[in-house]
C-alpha cells in the first residue's frame, strides 16, 4: 500500500452511554478506494462524521497527511482536504446545478467582499475562471447541459451525482461517499459506478465509500472494511471479505 | 379489494400520474416498480389520501377513497409505510409503536402487538427508548415498518422498505413481508429492488413516466427480457 | 467569456444612467417647487423605508434568517449620527455625510457584538435573541443621559429646511440606490452565493467549505451597516429621536416590507416598502379603517401568495430597456448573474 | 424580608399571567411551529367578552367568564380556519404564516378599537376580596388568585397532552402531520383543538388581567403578547412546565428589578435574561434539544 | 396644490365625532364652506384623537371647533373663514411630524393650534421653529416646549410650576412631612413634574422617601406600590395620564396603601378610567387644574353648555384651554392684520385676552400667567377645593 493519505487512529465516540464507534483503527492511501460496510446502525455514518468534524471523538484522533485534524469544525476539514456525501441527499435546492458547484469553489477564490459588492476586476477575473471549472467538472459527470436547472428538479440519481461533484470541487484529496447508489436502480447504480472510476482517475483521489449494494461494492472497491457494533469485525479484498463468515453472519447473510 | 382506475394526478404544472389503472386483490401481495420519479410514490399517497387525485377513482372494499382524509382512510384498515420513513424523530421508538395504534384502544392488546414487532426487530427492543431520530438508517425503516403493522392492517403499502438497508435485512424485511402477508394482510409494494419485489409478489404493475407499461404476473414478468435489461440490471 | 464583462458592463452602464435620470428628474419636481415640500419629504421617506427594507432583506431573504430587532440597529445608527452632527462645529452638509458614515459603522459594531452571540442560534430562537437585543438597546438608550432619556433628542438639523425643500432627497435617494446595487452585487458574488447556500442547507454549506459562522455574520453585519444608515437618514428626516418608536413593531413593520414584497426579491423589497410609506400618507383621513383594511390586505396576499407579491422575481432596469430597444434581453450568463436563488 | 416575599409574590401574581398567555403561545408553537402573535391579542377579546358580558348584559361574573372562554375558544378556532390552515396544510413558508399572524394581530386591534374606541375601558371589581395579610404585610388578593388559577390550568394541561389520546395527537402532529395522517390522527380537528385550548386559556388569562388591572384597551395584547412570548421561549417552547417556569421567572425577575435594581430597566434584565438563558440553553430551559443527525 | 379633499373638513373629522354620541352635526359644519371670494385662512391642528390619551386630544379638538364656529361666526378672520384642519396623531411624536408635515406642506395653514401632549408638541416644536410658523399649544406644559422658540406659546401652566404648586400645597394645606414619587419614566411630562415636585419638596422640608419610576405602558405598579408602601410616606405624588392613574389607584388601594395621593393636570378625565366598583380608590386625592367647572363665569357656563350640547360629554380643562387658544391664535392674526408669520409672532406676544380661564398674557417665555385651582373627588364626581397660590 502506497503512503496513507487519512489515517483513523483509535477513534471512538459514545452517545451517553452508547459507544457507536470503538477502537476504529485504518489507514487510507493515496489514490486506494476503500469500501466501509456494516450492518444498519453499526456506525458507518458515524465514522464519517468523526473524520469530517461533524462528531469531535471522544477518543482517538483524524490524521490527514500526517497532521492532526482534532478540534477542526467541518469547514476547516474540507479546507484541509476532506470532502463528503450525506446518505440524505443534501444539495442547496433552490440553487442552480452550477451554483451548487461553485459554492464549493468558494474557498479557492480570493476576492474580498468589496471587490464582489463593487464588481472590481477581480471579481470578473475569479468568476469567469470559476464558471470554467464548474462547467468543466459538470462536463465529467454529464451534466453540463443541466447547469442552469434549479437542484431540486433534477431526476434523484442527477441529485447523487451533483452532490459527488459538489463534494469534489472543494478540491478534496480524499472524498466520502456515504451510500451513494441507495434509491437506485441498476442501471442507474452502473452509471454511477463509472462515474466514481472516472473521478478516481482524473482527480487522483482517495475514496472511501459507504454501500449496502454489494454488486457495487465487490466491484470497484480494493478494499473493504467491515465494522459491527462500531469496531471492525474484518478488513481484506472483497472477495477475502465476501467469504468471511463473521461478515456472512453479522452482514451479508447466506 | 383495492382498485385504482384511470387515476390522474399532477403537481402543479407536472403531471405526474397518467390514467393508471390498478388492482390489488385479497390476500396478494403485488408489486409496483419503476425508474425514479415514474410516480410510484404518488400512487402510494393519492390512495392513502395526502396527494389528491386530479381525477379518476380508487376504492377499498367498495368505498371510495378519494373522497375521504387520509385519518379516515387509515381507519378503514389501510396502513402506508411512507417513502423517506417519516417516523417520529423526536418520540422514542417505544412511543412510535404506540402512535401506530392510535386508532386502536385496547391497552392490553396494543401491548402485545408492540412486543411482537420486537419480536420481529429484536434491534427495535434494544433501543426502545431511544429518541427515534438518532437511530441509523436502517432501524429506522424496521421502526417505521413496524409502526405501520401496530395498526393491525387489512392492507399495508410499502414504499421501498428495501433502501438502505443492508443485504442480511434486505432478506429478512422481505421475509417478514411474506410472513406479514401469509398472517392475512394484503400488501401493495413498491420497490427499486425488482428482483426481490417481482420474486415475492403474485402480480407486479411497471409505471414509466407516469403511466402503466406493463403488467401481470411477478414470475412471467421477471422472465421479461425488457424487464430484466431494464430494471433487473441483466 | 470577455463578451459576459461588456454586457455586464453595458448593463450597469444603462442602470447608472437611468438612475441618474430619475434622480434628476425628481431633482428637479422638488427644488423647482412643482411638488411640495410634503412631497418632497414623502420621497425622501421612501427612500429611506426602501433603503431599510433592502437591508434586512439580506438577512431575512438572502441568508434566510428572522430577525425581529432590526429597528434596534436603526436605533443606534439614528443616535450616531444625530449626536455627530449636533456636537460637532463643521457645517451639516461636511458633518452629516461624516455622521452618516458613523452611524453605518456604530451600527455594524452593534452588528458584530449582537451577531458573535445570536447566529449560534437558529430559525425561531435567532429571530427571538434579536428581538432580545433590540429591546435592550431601546431600554437602554431610553435610560442614557446621552441619550437624551425617555425625552429623546430633539433638535436634530433638518437636511431638507424651508430654503433647501430638495436638500435630503440626494443622500436618501442615492443611499437607497448604493443600498439595492450593493445588495444585488453581494448576493451575487462569491459570498452571497456562501451565504445562500447557508439558507439552502447550514449542514451541506459547512461541508462544502463554508465558514458558516464567518459568512453569517457577514450578512448580519452588513445589513446592521446599511439599516445605521438610514437611521442617521431618519433621524435627520424627522428631526426627533423618540426612543419608544424604535421598538419591536417597527422591526416587524421592516419586515412585512420584507416578506409582502417576496423574500429574497430586492424588486419586492422596494416596491412593497414604497407603497407601504405612501399608502398611510394618502390614507391620512381614514386612519380609523386604513389599519383594519391594511391587515385584511396582508392576510389576504400571505393567503394566496405566500412567497410575496413578487416571490423570488427580479425586475431588471437594463433587461427592460433592452427589450424596449428591440435587443434580446442578455441571458443569466454565468458569472455575471450567478445569483442562485434569487 | 418581608418586602422580599411581598415583592416576589408580586411577580409571581404578575408571572402567572404571564404564564396563563404563554401557554397558549408554546402549545401553538409546539403544534404548527408558528409563532402566533395574534394570541396576545385574543387576551384582549377576551377581556371585552368579559367587560361586554358583565356591564352590558349585566350578567353574573361566572357566565361572563364561561362565555369569555367559550368566545376566545371560537375565535381561536376560527382565525386558524380562515387565516392559517390554507397556509399550514400547503406547506407555505414559516415566515408567511407570521406574517399572517401578525395582520390577524393587527386587524383585531383595529376591529375592537373600531368597536370600543381606541381609549381605555375600566372594568368592574371581579372578585371583592380583601387584601390578605401575611404577617405585617399585606397581599392582593388577585395575586393570590393568579397563582392558583394559574398553576391549576397547567396541571390540566399537562395531563390533557401527556395522558389523553388527543395529546398524543398533538405530539405527532407537531412531528410530521403527513405521518400523524397516517396513523389515522385528523391533524385538521387536531391544530383547531389546539388553537381552542390555547384561545380558552387566553380567555382565563384575560379575566385574571382584569381582575388584576381592571382596564381594557385595543393594544393592551401588544406588550402583554410579546412578555408572555418571551416567558414561554425561556422556559422552551413546545413545553408546558417551561412556559409556566418561564412565566414565573419573568414575573419575578421584574418584581426584583422594580425593586431592587431600577424600575426604568425592567425590559432590559428581561430580555437579558432571555439572551443568556438561550446562548447557554439555545432551546430554553425545560426545552428538549434534538440536533439534525447527518 | 394642496388636496384639500384628504383634509378633513372641520367637524367631517370622522375619529373626533366618534366617542361624541353626538345629538347633533357639530355648529361649525356649514361654516366650512369659503367665504365669497373663495378663500379662507387655514389653522391646522394636532391632537391624539386615538389611542392612550385620546380623551385630552378629543377634548381639544372638540372645543377648537366650537371655537372656530364662534369665530366664523362673528366675521371669521381678516375678513375671512376660518378652516380648520386637525390630525390624529395618535400622541405619537413621529406621527405628529408627519402630520405636521402635511398641515404645513400641503394644506398650507398659516398657524397651528397643537399639539395637546408635552412629547409631541415638543417634537413640533422644533419644526415650526425652523419653519418660523406661529404656534399655540392649549395644553403642553412641559417647560422646553417655548423656550428658545419665539413663536411657540401656549394656553396653559407649565410643568415645573405643577409640580412646585403641589408640593407646597402637601406641606402647607395637608401638613405632609413625608412623601413618594410614582412616575411614568418614559414620559417627559411626568419626569418634568416629578423632578420639579421633588426639588421643591426638598428645599422645604418634605422628606421625599421613594421615587419610584415605571416603563410607559405597564398595567402593573405592584411592586413600586409595595416599596412605597413600604416608606408609609403621607402623600404620593403621581404625576402621569389619567390611565394609568386608574390602574394605579385600583392596584394601590388592593395593597392598602392608605397615603393621600396627589396628582396635576394628566390626571383629569381619570374618572372616566375607573368603574364605579372601584371609584373608592380615589379618596384623598388632589391634583391642580386651571379651571373650575363651578365657577359663575358666564362665558365659562355658557361654553360649557353649549359643549354638552353639542357633543353629549362634559367639557374638561382641555376643552376650555382649546378653546381659548383658539382664540387667542385668531386674535393675533387679526391683530396682525395678515396672515405673515413674523406679524402674527409679534402680535401673539402682546396678548391680552379675556377669554374663559381669565385673562392671558405671556411672559418673556411665552408662557401664560396662570393660577391654579385644587380640584379632588368625593362621591365619584370632581369637586372644587379651593385656589391656590404657593
Ligand atoms: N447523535 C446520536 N445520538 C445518539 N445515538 C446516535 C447518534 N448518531 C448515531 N447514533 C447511533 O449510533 C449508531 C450508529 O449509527 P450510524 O448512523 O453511524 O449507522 P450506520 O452504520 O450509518 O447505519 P446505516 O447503514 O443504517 O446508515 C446507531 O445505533 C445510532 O442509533
Ligand atoms: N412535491 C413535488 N412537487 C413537484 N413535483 C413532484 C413532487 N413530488 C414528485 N414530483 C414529481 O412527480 C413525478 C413522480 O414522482 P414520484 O416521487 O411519485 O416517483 P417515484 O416513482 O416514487 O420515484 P422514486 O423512485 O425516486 O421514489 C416525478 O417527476 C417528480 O419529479
Ligand atoms: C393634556 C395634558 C394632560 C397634557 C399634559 N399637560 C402634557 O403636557 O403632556
Ligand atoms: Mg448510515
Ligand atoms: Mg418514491
Amino acid at each position: 500500500m502506497s503512503k496513507a493519505v487519512l489515517k483513523a487512529d483509535h477513534l471512538g465516540i459514545t452517545f451517553g452511554g452508547l459507544k457507536a464507534v470503538t477502537d476504529f483503527n485504518a489507514e487510507i492511501g493515496e489514490h486506494e478506494l476503500v469500501g466501509l460496510i456494516g450492518p444498519n446502525g453499526a456506525g458507518k455514518t458515524t465514522i464519517f462524521n468523526l473524520l469530517t468534524g461533524v462528531y469531535q471523538p471522544t477518543e482517538g484522533s483524524v490524521y490527514l497527511d500526517g497532521k492532526s485534524m482534532a478540534g477542526k469544525k467541518p469547514h476547516q476539514m474540507v479546507k484541509a482536504g476532506i470532502a463528503r456525501t450525506f446518505q440524505n441527499i443534501r444539495l442547496f435546492k433552490d440553487m442552480t446545478v452550477i451554483e451548487n458547484v461553485k459554492v464549493a469553489f468558494n474557498q479557492h477564490m480570493k476576492y474580498s467582499v468589496f471587490g464582489g459588492m463593487l464588481r472590481l476586476p477581480s471579481f470578473w477575473k475569479e468568476e469567469d475562471g470559476i464558471d470554467g471549472k464548474a462547467r468543466e467538472l459538470l462536463r465529467v459527470f454529464n451534466m453540463e447541459d443541466l447547469a442552469q436547472n434549479t437542484a431540486k428538479n433534477l431526476p434523484y440519481g442527477q441529485q447523487r451525482k451533483l452532490e459527488i461533484a459538489r463534494a469534489l470541487a472543494t478540491g478534496a484529496k480524499v472524498l466520502l461517499l456515504d451510500e451513494p447508489a441507495a434509491g437506485m436502480n441498476p442501471t442507474e447504480t452502473m452509471e454511477l459506478m463509472n462515474a466514481i472510476a472516472t473521478i478516481r482517475e482524473r482527480f487522483g483521489i482517495s475514496i472511501i465509500l459507504i454501500e449496502h449494494d454489494m454488486s457495487l461494492v465487490m466491484k470497484i472497491c480494493e478494499r473493504i472494511i467491515v465494522i459491527d457494533y462500531g469496531q471492525i469485525i474484518a478488513t481484506g479484498t472483497p472477495a477475502e471479505v465476501a467469504n468471511n463468515p463473521k461478515v456472512i453472519g453479522a452482514y451479508l447473510g447466506e | 379489494m383495492l382498485k385504482v382506475k384511470n387515476l390522474n394526478v399532477s403537481y402543479g404544472a407536472i403531471h405526474a400520474i397518467h390514467d393508471v389503472s390498478l388492482e390489488v386483490n385479497e390476500g396478494e401481495i403485488v408489486s409496483l416498480i419503476g425508474a425514479n420519479g415514474a410516480g410510484k410514490t404518488t400512487t402510494l399517497s393519492t390512495i392513502t389520501g395526502l396527494k389528491k387525485a386530479a381525477s379518476g377513482e380508487v376504492t377499498l372494499d367498495g368505498q371510495n377513497l378519494l373522497a375521504m382524509p387520509a385519518p379516515k382512510i387509515v381507519g378503514l384498515g389501510l396502513a402506508h409505510v411512507p417513502e423517506g420513513r417519516r417516523i417520529f424523530a423526536e418520540m422514542t421508538v417505544a412511543e412510535n409503536l404506540e402512535m401506530g395504534a392510535y386508532t386502536r384502544r385496547e391497552r392490553a392488546e396494543v401491548q402485545q402487538s408492540i412486543e411482537d414487532v420486537y419480536g420481529r426487530f429484536p434491534r427495535l427492543k434494544e433501543r426502545y427508548r431511544q429518541v427515534a431520530g438518532t437511530l441509523s438508517g436502517g432501524e429506522q425503516q424496521m421502526l417505521a415498518i413496524g409502526r405501520a403493522l401496530m395498526s393491525r392492517p387489512k392492507i399495508l403499502l410499502m414504499d421501498e422498505p428495501s433502501m438502505g438497508l443492508s443485504p442480511l435485512l434486505v432478506k429478512e424485511i422481505f421475509a417478514i413481508i411474506g410472513e406479514v402477508n401469509a398472517s392475512g394482510v394484503t400488501v401493495l409494494l413498491v420497490e427499486q429492488n425488482a428482483k426481490m419485489a417481482l420474486s415475492i409478489a403474485n402480480r407486479a404493475y411497471v409505471l414509466e413516466t407516469g403511466r402503466v407499461v406493463m403488467e401481470g404476473d411477478a414470475k412471467e414478468l421477471m422472465g421479461n427480457s425488457e424487464i430484466k435489461k431494464a430494471y433487473l440490471g441483466a | 467569456m470577455k463578451n459576459s464583462h461588456k454586457k455586464a458592463a453595458a448593463s450597469y452602464a444603462v442602470n447608472l444612467v437611468l438612475v441618474l435620470l430619475l434622480f434628476a428628474a425628481l431633482y428637479f419636481l422638488v427644488s423647482s417647487g412643482t411638488v411640495n415640500r410634503y412631497y418632497a419629504d414623502l420621497i425622501s421617506l421612501v427612500c429611506i423605508n426602501v433603503t431599510l427594507a433592502v437591508s434586512l432583506n439580506l438577512v431575512t431573504g438572502v441568508l434566510g434568517q428572522l430577525v425581529l430587532g432590526h429597528a434596534g440597529f436603526m436605533l443606534v445608527g439614528a443616535y450616531a449620527c444625530a449626536l455627530f452632527t449636533k456636537s460637532s462645529a463643521l457645517p451639516i452638509s461636511v458633518s452629516f455625510p461624516i455622521g452618516l458614515v458613523l452611524a453605518g459603522l456604530m451600527s455594524a459594531v452593534f452588528g458584530v457584538v449582537i451577531g458573535v452571540p445570536a447566529l449560534r442560534l437558529r430559525g425561531d430562537y435567532l429571530a427571538i435573541i434579536t428581538l432580545g437585543f433590540g429591546e435592550i438597546i431601546r431600554v437602554v438608550a431610553n435610560n442614557l443621559k446621552i441619550t437624551g432619556g425617555a425625552m429623546g433628542l430633539s433638535g436634530i438639523q433638518a437636511i431638507a429646511n424651508r430654503k433647501n425643500p430638495a436638500g435630503m432627497l440626494p443622500y436618501a435617494f442615492f443611499i437607497a440606490a448604493a443600498a439595492i446595487f450593493i445588495s444585488f452585487a453581494f448576493a451575487r458574488s462569491r459570498h452571497g452565493r456562501a451565504v445562500i447556500a447557508i439558507r439552502e442547507d447550514e449542514i451541506a454549506a459547512e461541508a462544502s467549505g463554508i465558514n458558516t459562522t464567518y459568512y453569517k455574520l457577514l450578512a448580519f453585519v452588513l445589513a446592521a451597516f446599511i439599516a445605521g444608515v438610514a437611521g442617521g437618514l431618519y433621524a435627520h428626516h424627522l428631526g426627533v429621536i423618540d426612543p419608544a418608536k424604535y421598538d419591536f413593531n417597527r422591526s416587524v413593520e421592516i419586515l412585512i416590507m420584507v416578506v409582502l414584497g417576496g423574500m429574497g426579491s430586492i424588486t419586492g423589497s422596494v416596491i412593497s416598502a414604497s407603497v407601504l410609506t405612501v399608502l398611510p400618507e394618502a390614507l391620512r383621513s381614514f386612519s380609523n379603517y386604513r389599519m383594519l383594511a391594511y391587515s385584511i390586505v396582508l392576510i389576504c396576499v400571505m393567503l394566496f401568495r405566500p412567497t410575496g407579491l413578487l416571490g423570488k422575481y427580479e425586475f431588471s432596469l437594463s433587461g427592460t430597456v433592452a427589450r424596449f430597444t428591440g435587443k434580446k434581453k442578455p441571458a443569466a450568463a454565468g458569472g455575471v448573474k450567478g445569483g442562485g436563488a434569487q | 424580608m418581608n418586602v422580599f416575599m411581598t415583592q416576589t409574590l408580586n411577580g409571581l401574581g404578575l408571572g402567572s399571567i404571564y404564564a396563563l398567555i404563554a401557554l397558549g403561545y408554546s402549545m401553538v408553537y409546539g403544534i404548527v411551529k408558528l409563532i402566533n402573535f395574534a394570541h396576545g391579542d385574543i387576551i384582549m377579546v377576551g377581556g371585552y367578552v368579559v367587560l361586554l358580558m358583565m356591564v352590558t348584559m349585566g350578567l353574573p361574573l361566572w357566565m361572563a367568564v364561561i362565555g369569555s372562554v367559550l368566545f376566545c375558544a371560537l375565535a381561536g378556532v376560527l382565525i386558524e380556519r380562515i387565516a392559517y390552515r390554507r397556509l399550514l396544510n400547503h406547506g407555505a413558508p414559516r415566515i408567511s404564516l407570521l406574517i399572517t399572524a401578525i395582520g390577524v394581530s393587527i386587524f383585531l386591534q383595529n376591529l375592537f378599537q373600531l368597536i370600543f374606541g381606541s381609549d381605555a375601558k375600566s372594568v368592574p371589581q371581579m372578585f371583592a376580596f380583601p387584601p390578605i395579610a401575611i404577617g405585617s404585610l399585606q397581599i392582593a388578593s388577585s395575586t393570590i388568585i393568579n397563582i392558583v388559577v394559574s398553576v391549576l390550568m397547567m396541571i390540566g394541561l399537562h395531563l390533557l397532552v401527556n395522558k389523553s389520546r388527543m395529546g398524543k395527537a398533538m405530539r405527532a402532529t407537531s412531528e410530521d402531520a403527513g405521518a400523524a395522517m397516517l396513523m389515522g390522527i385528523n391533524t385538521n380537528h387536531t391544530v383547531a383543538f389546539t388553537f381552542a385550548v390555547g384561545s380558552a386559556l387566553a380567555a382565563v388569562g384575560a379575566v385574571l388581567y382584569c381582575n388584576t388591572y381592571p382596564q381594557l384597551k385595543p393594544v393592551m395584547g401588544n406588550l402583554l403578547g410579546l412578555k408572555a412570548f418571551v416567558a414561554a421561549v425561556l422556559g422552551g417552547i413546545g413545553s408546558i412546565p417551561g412556559a409556566m417556569l418561564g412565566g414565573y421567572i419573568l414575573g419575578v425577575a421584574e418584581s426584583w428589578t422594580k425593586s431592587y435594581i431600577s424600575s426604568n430597566l425592567t425590559d432590559a434584565v428581561v430580555f437579558g435574561i432571555l439572551i443568556v438563558v438561550l446562548l447557554l440553553k439555545p432551546t430554553g430551559l425545560l426545552g428538549k434539544n434534538v440536533k439534525e443527525k447527518v | 396644490s394642496s388636496s384639500s379633499t384628504e383634509s378633513s373638513a372641520p367637524g367631517g373629522e370622522p375619529a373626533s365625532s366618534e366617542d361624541a354620541a353626538a345629538p347633533e352635526e357639530p355648529p361649525e359644519e356649514d361654516d366650512a364652506a369659503p367665504t365669497a371670494d373663495g378663500e379662507t385662512i387655514k389653522i391646522g391642528g394636532l391632537a391624539p384623537l386615538t389611542g392612550d390619551v385620546s380623551q385630552y386630544g378629543t377634548a381639544v379638538d372638540n372645543a377648537v371647533k366650537l371655537a372656530v364656529a364662534d369665530i366664523n361666526a362673528a366675521g371669521g378672520v381678516l375678513g375671512k373663514q376660518v378652516e380648520y384642519i386637525c390630525y390624529d396623531e395618535k400622541g405619537d411624536a413621529n406621527e405628529a411630524v408627519n402630520a405636521y408635515n402635511k398641515l404645513v406642506n400641503d394644506d398650507g395653514v398659516v398657524a397651528l393650534v397643537g399639539d395637546v401632549t408635552s412629547k409631541p408638541t415638543e417634537a413640533v416644536a422644533q419644526r415650526a421653529l425652523d419653519d418660523n410658523l406661529p404656534m399655540i399649544t392649549a395644553s403642553g406644559t412641559a417647560e422646553g416646549i417655548t423656550q428658545g422658540r419665539p413663536n411657540v406659546f401656549r394656553a396653559c401652566f407649565i410643568d415645573p410650576f405643577q409640580g412646585q404648586l403641589m408640593a407646597s400645597y402637601a406641606i402647607n394645606k395637608l401638613g405632609a412631612k413625608t412623601a413618594a414619587i410614582l412616575f411614568d419614566n418614559g414620559d417627559p411630562y411626568s419626569t418634568g413634574i416629578a423632578d420639579a415636585f421633588e426639588a421643591y419638596a426638598k428645599e422645604n422640608g418634605l422628606e421625599i422617601v421613594a421615587k419610584e419610576g415605571y416603563q410607559t405602558g405597564t398595567p402593573d405598579f405592584n411592586s413600586q406600590l409595595t416599596t412605597i408602601k413600604e416608606k408609609n410616606p403621607d402623600v404620593l405624588m403621581i404625576p402621569v395620564y389619567y390611565q394609568d392613574v386608574a390602574l394605579i389607584a385600583v392596584q394601590a388601594k388592593n395593597l392598602g396603601l392608605t397615603s393621600k395621593m396627589l396628582g396635576a393636570d394628566g390626571w383629569d378625565g381619570v374618572l372616566e378610567k375607573i368603574d364605579a366598583s372601584n371609584v373608592d380608590a380615589l379618596k384623598d386625592v388632589y391634583f391642580c387644574s386651571q379651571y373650575s367647572a363651578e365657577s359663575t363665569d358666564e362665558n365659562l357656563q355658557s361654553f360649557l353648555a353649549t359643549y354638552k350640547e353639542t357633543y353629549g360629554l362634559e367639557a374638561n380643562m382641555f376643552a376650555v384651554l382649546g378653546y381659548d387658544a383658539m382664540q387667542i391664535m385668531a386674535a393675533a392674526i387679526n391683530k396682525a392684520g395678515s396672515t405673515d408669520p413674523d406679524a402674527i409672532i409679534a402680535a401673539l406676544g402682546e396678548t391680552n385676552y379675556a377669554g374663559l380661564t381669565g385673562t392671558t398674557t405671556f411672559d418673556e417665555s411665552n408662557n401664560p400667567v396662570r393660577e391654579a385651582i385644587i380640584t379632588t373627588v368625593a362621591d365619584g364626581a370632581y369637586k372644587f377645593v379651593e385656589n391656590y397660590k404657593m
